[in-house]
């Protein structure tokens, strides 16, 4: 029993070295990725991403957020309310 | 009269089990703990309430035509909830303060430890006699520390079905404990001038960056981790629709509807697993146990990572934030800000500590897909 | 010209059965009723044309892969959309005015006497020759007395599903017809010096009350009543997520996307079991008729216990509001409220009449659990 | 034939009384349910709940409905022509 | 040591074949033309990330228990995706310009012949070596030229689901080039002065016409193309939930959230579809070269049967509005306007363009019913 | 083999005409349908659907968008502001 748990501990432990070995060197090539994206992005500073707010959409009803009529009619009310107020 | 009889007999109180009564008990508590105390209320409601209905006499939730059981099939048992949860977490997440201080992901992997430390822990618990885990257990339970509950539940689905409940709802919780647990950890591992200490401001980042980077993520993961990428792919996907800035509907869809109607299914399926049967077992008060010391190992290699990067580092850097990077994003951030503005009033660390924060998420991912790997 | 008689051969035209045709005229009389007479429209109209779909010769919609088939395979079948619906309902109900009058609950159990003398005279049905209801046909049918919509489909759907089709129409049509079949029977038995009385205001009603009220109902269901738990349970769990205030996210996506998302799939599915076969037979009319019947009953006696109180009562009690506990939320209230303003223009039953309201959909709801309990 | 529905009938009928029965009695019940809850929450006022517009969430994204852009600038456009057309 | 080679042994670099390595750098120019070039990035980009998914080895993203092979299963092999988008888009559509001048209807029927003339084209591609499309792969293939993906892919899935990857990607990229493809073939096939011919204004039309209009589509279709009901059903079905304004919560969910999640899982189902060993195929080449001519064909017969009309036409007829018939919508409308701006600074042709627009939509799902009828 | 890809394009040739010739008779009786539509809602203009505007909505919970608090919010604000900037 206890020669078993024995032999779960040892590969317990060869995973907690290997794992912790990997997520390391997985996340230390990750740092290696974003310097490169970095040096990448400043060399081919693309115009098209930079300036996003172009972004057309073509499905139909793809519309970006119309203001909903209830929120047009609130301020209108408001509008109106202050005018009246201000007077 | 004969009516009677049967209608008696189809109440419930004729066929209470004493266990049942526990685990509404416990279903009841959960509710308590995100009603009253806050604690993540968006999981642990719904797995409170899945918990008391599961467990009703004679009702049938998690039985072959109930509705709990139906959820589960459909959403858990074949991982597609996790994985739609982590896109819309994705969708959510910004990288900027990671991409502007890439060297921040070694916080991110160091606080990983915790996970590892108590897959070792949660072995050498099956000395203790009525402990018996599995590898499998083992490496279920152990992803607690990685204080992502959509990743815990991806795995725990995967590796320890049984466990799932108890596993999931120690994840939420210390989760949400994340502002008792953490501060005393990282008092003690720091001095008061290295929590002083100010960082530098972070350059800002372009919006080609962060479309590319979820793809590098991806590549990687890909070349080095294939069994990591339902994981990081679902992540991936997410994050690049909300910064491509060109699918705004779905991005928003994603982070929105989709994420909620799937976080109410969830929790739902998750709590029908906390049935008597499984939940109530010594191994349940394990699992707390080491999921508890999981968040402090996690919190402690983080800060002492942030210690030693300090040393080395030309910038100075706040051992502080090392403690985010065991994720529970953003509540980690958090703590780590107010422990700072504790020590300088003047010093927000809440940007530096995100950085760690998101990388702590691409960590237990990735020690997710490593358990998968090796144990799976 | 092979392929123009293959072309005419695949055309409707060759392949009408009349019964489909009037099924079809079936449909398009209940999208008039929607669009035109706004009767339900958010049920008719779907269930409406799901009608027209499923009677097309040829395009197999309910047939093994076809659309409706496979939406009511999974959501009706399972009986998850209409615990998804109540779930939703849940969380628009507010039971202030319940919680502040808590005797309006036997209002509410007094109209649910239109359900079980409607059982006793479906059976009573059976004497005339072309009928021959079961006890379970007998109980799906009554329901439609408890003027709850998804209560209806979820235990015609356990009881008798090649009724569903008719005894959804039915509720839906007579939950429309709620302002034309009530105020007659109100008037009749009310003297109008009755319907002149004002009730007294209603007490302020703490969030903590709000919150505790749905567990206490869950509470009391698991333990008299467990076969009314998946329908109690959904609709405590949705208005628990409104009333708690903290996972407000997941109680918007609730009664917003979600029921919608789920009430048009429901619609389609409800309207795919109005096929010629089981719709075109004289057990239609008789459900048509029963239902009408137990709308009044209800209705009747809910009035009638009304006066029953007011004459035990301290505080005076408008007879009227009884008739708000057939459910049928919030309509029924609302002609409460305006057959009370014809006799005394300043009186104000609304709020009053709430109360009753939501009662009558959990008396329903009890009442569906007994059946269940006892018929099922 | 006959008897047998009479034999339902009598099945009818029972279910009629115990149902009703059973609605009154469990929403008689669920009365004294109310109340009770009503007399605890007066001895146990809760701070907490009665201020639930402390409600913090925690899940990343789970801000409270940020006012959307487009609100804004509707209010802005509304705003601007209404100082333009009381000047 | 071992546990260092099952590591090895489970990254993708030791399995990766050189094909999968291909298909994911064509995932990757999907990504691409959807996120730099906006090409209908609604759909290219879900479906360019869903192609770098399904090649990642070892992952199994569409083998049994994977999360697309789950997503492909519910919602591509059962058809529900494409009629759910097709649900939202006809919720999305307006038909005010159809009803007002209802011969444009001629225009959507003319530019189907694109789709007809490639599955001729298809079947003779056949002559040459390496490509043996049957009947059934050629229908699938000819819908491109419909322009419409729902439409195409709904076809695919029926048809010839081994093709549905590259018959999506092809109708996708080719609506996104319609304002590459299109210009030259209007402009060679009208002469200047014709592209300055301003039409008159539409009359206004009615809600109550806008209401019977889809029925009156859906009536026409179960008469003579039952096979085109699915399609044709839900679109109308969208369509009148938008007009009827009786249900406005259904139409609003359907053209915004349910859309949105169909649609993101849809793509990712595509994707999965783009495995190396069915899209890297001389076939594909036949399907992409074939789309592009059913496109150019399409416009052709559009603007000819344009001509034509205005030569028996009392009012006059701008002959660039054929192009539209072959839906893209809005692209196609607006490249249109676009063209006679070209010619004309002050003729605005948009509003015209709408009606041979949505007649295109209704054109190409009459196609598909037919093709459903005579080949599937 | 090419007789076979023969028969194949003659069936293709008929589809191609039958298709065609069956899309251009249901679009042309539709555009009968559509006129026949014009008609019967010029002789029958009703004055229920004319006035959209009553629709009334019967389940729990239908009203149509309230106006979100976050925008009475925005606006009260904006409305605030203004008043200020202008006093
Ligand atoms: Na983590
Ligand atoms: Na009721
Ligand atoms: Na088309």
């Amino acid at each position: 029993m206890n020669s078993e748990i024995s032999a779960q501990l040892t590969e317990a432990a060869t995973l907690m070295l290997v794992g912790m070995g990997f997520v390391f060197a997985f996340l230390t090539l990750l740092i290696g990725g974003i310097k490169a994206i970095e040096l990448f992005c400043l060399k081919f500073p693309s115009a098209q991403t930079a300036a996003p707010a172009q972004t057309r959409k073509t499905l139909p009803g793809n519309q970006p957020h119309k203001t909903d009529p209830a929120t047009v009619a609130a301020i209108s009310a408001a509008i109106h309310l202050h005018r009246q107020s201000t007077k | 009269m004969e009516k009677l009889v049967i209608l008696w007999d189809s109440t419930a109180l004729a066929h209470f089990h004493y266990q049942q009564v526990i685990m509404m008990a416990v279903g009841l508590l959960l509710l308590y703990l995100a009603i009253v105390k806050k604690f993540e209320p968006l999981l642990l409601l719904p797995i409170g309430f899945g918990a008391i209905l599961t467990n009703i006499p004679l009702a049938g939730f998690s039985e072959a035509q109930g509705l709990l059981h139906y959820i589960y099939a459909v959403g858990i048992e074949t991982g597609v909830f996790p994985l739609l949860i982590f896109m819309g977490v994705g969708a959510m997440t910004d990288f900027s303060a990671l991409i502007a201080n890439p060297r921040m992901l070694l916080l991110g992997a160091a606080a990983q430890f915790g996970i590892f430390a108590t897959l070792f822990g949660a072995i050498a618990l099956n000395f203790v006699p009525g402990f018996d885990f599995t590898l499998k257990d083992a490496s279920a339970i152990a992803i607690i520390g990685g204080a992502d509950g959509p990743t815990a539940i991806f795995l725990a689905s995967r590796l320890a079905p049984d466990l799932l409940g108890a596993i999931a709802v120690a994840a939420y919780s210390y989760m949400a404990l994340v502002p008792i647990i953490q501060p005393p950890i990282m008092k003690a591992l720091t001095t008061p001038a290295q929590r002083e200490i100010k960082m530098a401001q972070l350059r800002p980042v372009s919006a080609k960056e962060k479309i590319i980077f979820p793809l590098a993520v991806l590549m990687l993961t890909i070349l080095f981790l294939p069994s990591a990428t339902p994981l990081v792919g679902m992540f991936c996907f997410g994050n690049l629709m909300k910064e491509c800035a060109v699918v705004e509907r779905l991005s928003k869809t994603a982070q929105n509807e989709l994420i909620n109607i799937v976080t109410i299914f969830l929790g739902l399926a998750v709590g029908s697993k906390l049935s008597a049967e499984k939940f109530l077992s010594v191994e349940t008060l394990g699992i707390l146990g080491l999921g508890a010391i999981a968040f402090a190992i996690g919190t402690a290699t983080g800060v002492l990572m942030a210690r030693l990067m300090g040393r080395f580092s030309k910038t100075p850097i706040n051992p502080l934030i090392g403690a985010a990077g065991v994720s529970a994003v953003p509540m980690a951030a958090r703590v780590v800000n107010k422990v700072g503005l504790q020590a300088n009033p003047h010093n927000f660390l809440l940007m530096h500590a995100m950085g760690p924060n998101v990388a702590g998420v691409l960590g237990s991912a990735v020690a997710a897909g490593v358990l998968l790997a090796l144990v799976g």
